[in-house]
């Protein structure tokens, strides 16, 4: 049981790789890819977690008292900015494709063989 | 590959994969035990050598202020290849483009929301060191701002408000600007993103050092970007749909 | 010294926000020239790097944080050693030659590609540099989202979108796994500095979490080295990239992955899975890589995607020098890849030469075309020389420092299988020239991919042909001179011994010690490199010949090829599921290695 | 671990499949809203309040340009003969 957050991102990970692999439309492959990533937010937070822990912010809470990792969060927020960037690139390339080509099918997209 | 083919392929790699992982994860400490160092070593020191309330904000902006650099410019360079895949469009034909709501009272609502939204991301910017939030997220506030602009019907305002060459040099001088305060560290105390301005008092805004100017860079740069990803998104989008309609 | 470093890094990202800053209000020569000076300076700044690396590594840490006194890194550092100066020095000088080759080759397109092309080498400096864990993923999303826009530039046509695409979706996967694999380690060792994840591992069993991580990680950065089964996207990359960019690309963004899969080993993994035998996965992932490259390298006719195939087989070649796990082989392959990136910039810029100017990259429709072409010709035939390595010159000194290398660990068959892979690919290479430049050979070749469009070329003149003609001959005269570069191989050799020493990591970065090199040893030609590079000088020449005679096969070879050739679909669900089975296959790998 | 974060981990491995799952592009857009929110959520429960600002603000720009794209899309599959 401790370790099913874990499995939760691991899970998450190969979900989102089977909706790229088998997707059919580019918009669809792009939020998959979402997916996928979402499952390093979800692994890393775990990972940092801290049984009875609160927010790293010592605003309201007095110094000394028990936190939760601040370095996993600083990388998450990094890996969410990735991730929306990669989302608006290939949404851009679905469009793209789409406007010249007609489909979103990234299998109907013949030109590059061999 | 034939599909099943394909999804064969992929079935026994991800069973592989699967089992790679389930062994990976039990080698992990149990949820709830994480055993530092790093995070603890941070959560004890960093306010006293940074004076910052919000722990995070220290680490984004001054332990890992290199990562953050390299954020804004992934953001910076994505922006600008969309800018570059979506450049064929004509200003004439984005000028073509009728305002999305024509009804007088949802624009003067809408409007309204403007106003709250942008306070709203500015102060979220402002804070960003004290409480949670920072450059990221209400830079993204900002620009939702002038999405709600258009939302609220006004194509032309919108249009009017994010002139393009004013929103490339903000999103220049947001990304630029990241580096450069990290290089005056680097000439006033030696190095890259080192901080040179005094730490000021814990909670206030005068705290933190110059994690307050790189927060304040970084939200330019998310508000610049995202505003212009909106932009070529709607025209892009919107455009095509026009020229279906008959003249 | 460290500020030389992060002066590297900064400069060309600041020239990027600039020139992107003053688009619309300044003239395009004045980004262009302001883009040439960053790319210029950089180059100039790594170089000093590189000439300051011969005692212990430059390490800084960025805003001043050094580690704490139990050892604990609480911030970011560069750890600058000879090999990591070198690569980004490399990417400078092709970035360089790649922006003044664009001055005169891109008749419009704005601020965009000066923009992207600095970002690009930004990211590839930093990631040639940067000693933490998690800023490597940074800079390896830095340089892929720049590449990724840039592979899209000629974004009217359809091929641009499909390739660009397809790089996308298969790196951004592969960035995912480095991601999880950072998460596994953050999880054991509480650190994100690789010299600290070094020394946490250290004489430790390596266990299913270690291996999983190192796969992880490791199959992240072979997706960008283009390793066989994770290759399927430098193609299509390549294919349809604009010239200047295919050298960025071939020229050191592969070569980076390969980099960064040593870095890795060397300082976080070595300690406990070198109690292992690894040396038979990573030599087997080479020689197919090299192998696989090298025969679908023959079966080209689009002369970028011939070149592309090429560079796939090198990265198995520079694989296989550091699959040996030894210093020579390290060496070999740095030597190698350094003298190979100079080599191919040259090939692809004339290929974009030929493409401009006859609208077509199709060997067969350009047959004889550029017989006028001196200066092109003589430039790409300098090239192919370059890629064979014959004796004294190009790549034969890596060449014969990664042969010494096999040797003495017994490793007879990686220097055979070396060899083949080079005479595969650099006969192709010479043969698309013969045909192109001097109209030798038939005209028609069944074996040789169907191009989809096969249109009548085009023919135009562009203006400023001497000048493209001139950088890509500056590259070429660099790579064959690295074959006779005086104290290039004792340096290589030192450089390799220091990459590889993990505990002179650990006490330069955490603990701040200086660990003096050792003194530069000697190196001596051997007779049999000799030997070894007329023959492979002798082979390319007779595949050349094979080739020109329409690659006269048996019937019976010719099926295994069709089908080799079909499983590079286009199709992007294939090449995800092949990764993905790649990533378990050689996380199966490693555990029977790790037993 | 308490229940809440049981819960929040449940609804997120359940949203992210459906995300998946759902093959129509528009549909997707409207799970992955929801996905969207449960990571929210758990981002919450895991002390992690700048992180969950910004799932929201991501959100807010994610959605509304895959929205754009598939809308766009559907209109132009519609226009087709």
């Amino acid at each position: 049981m401790s370790h099913a957050p874990y499995v939760v991102a691991a899970w998450l990970f190969l979900a989102g790789i089977y909706g790229v692999v088998t997707s059919r439309n580019m918009i669809h492959l792009a939020v998959c890819m979402a997916v996928t990533q979402s499952s390093t937010y979800v692994l890393l937070l775990a990972i940092g977690y801290v049984d009875g822990g609160t927010a790293p912010i010592y605003r309201d809470i007095p110094v000394g008292t028990k936190v939760v990792d601040p370095v996993v969060p600083a990388l998450v927020l990094t890996d969410i900015v990735v991730s929306v960037t990669l989302t608006a690139l290939v949404l851009t390339l679905a469009s793209r494709a789409h406007a010249s080509k007609g489909t979103m099918d990234p299998d109907a997209l013949p030109e590059l063989k061999g | 590959m034939t599909r099943p083919a394909r999804l064969g392929l992929f079935g026994v790699g991800a069973l592989g994969l699967a089992a790679l992982l389930v062994r990976a994860v039990g080698g992990l400490h149990g949820f709830g035990g994480y055993p530092g160092p790093y995070g603890f070593v941070l959560a004890q020191a960093a306010l006293g050598e940074r004076h910052a309330a919000n722990i995070v904000a220290s680490v984004v902006y001054d332990y890992r202020a290199l990562d953050t650099m390299g954020e804004e410019l992934i953001l910076f360079a994505a922006v600008t290849g969309v800018a570059l895949l979506l450049r064929q469009q004509s200003p004439e034909r984005a000028a073509r483009r009728e305002d999305a709501v024509r009804s007088d009272a949802v624009r003067f609502f809408g409007l309204g929301a403007v106003g709250a939204a942008a306070l709203l991301g500015l102060l979220t910017i402002a804070y960003g060191y004290v409480t949670p939030g920072g450059g990221f997220q209400g830079g993204v506030f900002v620009a939702a701002t002038f999405a709600l602009v258009w939302a609220a019907g006004s194509y032309r305002l919108f249009h009017h408000l994010t002139p393009e060459p004013l929103v490339d040099l903000a999103e220049g001088l947001g990304a630029g600007g990241f580096v450069v305060i990290g290089l005056v560290g680097l000439i006033a105390s030696g190095s890259l993103f080192e901080n040179f301005l005094p730490l000021g008092t814990i909670n206030t805004l005068l705290s933190g050092g110059q994690i307050a100017l790189l927060n304040w860079a970084a939200g330019l740069e998310v508000a610049a970007a995202t505003t212009l990803l909106f932009a070529k998104f709607l025209e892009d989008v919107m455009v095509p749909e026009e020229e279906e309609k008959p003249a | 010294m460290g500020a030389v470093a992060a002066l590297a890094v900064a400069i060309p990202l600041v020239a990027a926000a600039a020139i992107a800053a003053t688009g619309q209000l300044l003239p395009p020569r004045v980004h262009d020239a302001a883009a040439i000076a960053a790319a210029a300076t950089t180059a100039a700044l790594t170089f000093v790097l590189v000439a300051r690396t011969g005692g212990p590594r430059v390490v800084e840490w960025f805003g001043g944080w050094t580690p704490r006194h139990d050892n604990v890194a609480i911030g970011i550092d560069f750890a600058v050693d000879r090999f990591g100066a070198g690569i980004a020095a490399l990417a400078a000088v092709l970035v360089t030659a790649a922006l003044v080759y664009s001055w005169s080759f891109f008749e419009e397109g704005g601020h965009f590609f000066p923009v992207l092309v600095l970002l690009f080498l930004g990211g590839m400096v930093g990631f040639a540099l940067t000693g933490d864990l998690f800023n490597w993923f940074v800079f390896f999303e830095l340089m892929g989202v720049a590449a990724y826009a840039l592979t899209a530039y000629q974004v009217d046509e359809t091929g641009p979108i499909q390739g660009a695409f397809n790089f996308t979706v298969t790196n951004s996967i592969g960035g995912f796994m480095v991601l999880a694999g950072i998460g596994l380690l953050y999880g054991r060792t509480g650190a994100l500095n690789l010299a600290q994840i070094g020394r946490q591992l250290d004489e430790r069993p390596p266990d299913g979490l270690v291996v999983a991580a190192f796969t992880l990680v490791a199959v992240g950065f072979l997706v960008k080295a283009a390793a066989v089964p994770f290759h399927w996207w430098l193609a299509d990359a390549h294919a349809v990239a604009p010239a200047p960019v295919c050298v960025l690309f071939s020229g050191v963004m592969v070569e980076l992955g390969v980099f960064a899969f040593a870095r890795l080993y060397w300082t976080a993994f070595e300690g406990t899975l070198g109690e292992h035998d690894l040396r038979p996965v990573v030599l087997g992932l080479g020689a197919l890589t090299a192998l696989v490259g090298a025969v679908l390298c023959v079966l080209q006719r689009h002369l970028k995607r011939l070149l592309a195939y090429s560079t796939i087989s090198h990265v198995g070649i520079f694989l296989l020098g550091v699959g040996l796990l030894s210093g020579d082989g390290l060496a070999g392959a740095g030597v190698y890849a350094l003298a190979h990136g100079l080599a191919k910039g040259s090939l692809f810029l004339v290929a974009g030469i030929l493409i401009n100017r006859h609208g077509t990259p199709d060997e067969l429709l350009l047959r004889g075309r550029a017989v006028g072409s001196r200066g092109a010709a003589l430039v790409y035939a300098a090239g192919g020389l370059a890629l064979v390595g014959p004796p004294f010159l190009g790549v034969f000194l890596g060449k014969s420092l990664l042969e010494d290398g096999a040797l003495e660990e017994g490793q007879s068959w990686v220097v055979v299988t070396a060899i083949v892979a080079s005479v595969l690919t650099a006969g192709a290479v010479l043969r698309a020239g013969a045909r192109i430049f001097l109209g030798w050979g038939v005209g028609a070749d069944p074996l040789l991919s169907p191009e989809p469009e096969e249109v009548e070329p085009l023919e135009r003149e562009s203006p400023q042909r001497t000048v493209l003609v001139a950088v890509a001959g500056i590259l070429v005269v660099g790579s064959l001179a690295l074959g006779l570069a005086p104290g290039l191989a004792p340096r290589a050799k030192a450089g390799a011994e220091q990459f590889r020493d993990r505990h002179a990591y650990v006490d330069e970065v955490l603990e701040a010690k200086r660990v003096e090199a050792k003194p530069l040893g000697g190196h001596h030609t051997k007779p049999e490199s000799i030997v070894l590079g007329l023959v492979t000088l002798g082979g390319a020449l007779a595949v050349c010949a094979w080739g020109l005679r329409g690659h006269p096969l048996p019937r019976i070879a010719v099926a295994p090829l069709d089908r080799l050739r079909a499983l590079h679909s286009g199709a992007i669900g294939d090449y995800v599921a092949w990764m993905v089975f790649g990533t378990a296959a050689l996380g199966g790998l490693v555990t029977l290695a790790a037993r | 671990m308490i229940p809440l974060q049981i819960v929040s981990f449940a609804l997120v491995t359940i949203t992210g499949t459906a995300v998946v799952l759902t093959r129509d592009p528009l549909r997707q857009a409207v799970v992955n809203g929801f996905f969207g929110l449960t990571l929210v959520v758990l981002f919450l429960v895991l002390q992690a309040p700048d992180v969950a600002i910004s799932a929201i603000v991501v959100e807010s720009v994610a959605f509304p340009l895959i929205l754009l794209v598939a809308v766009a899309n559907e209109r132009r599959r519609e226009g087709e003969p």
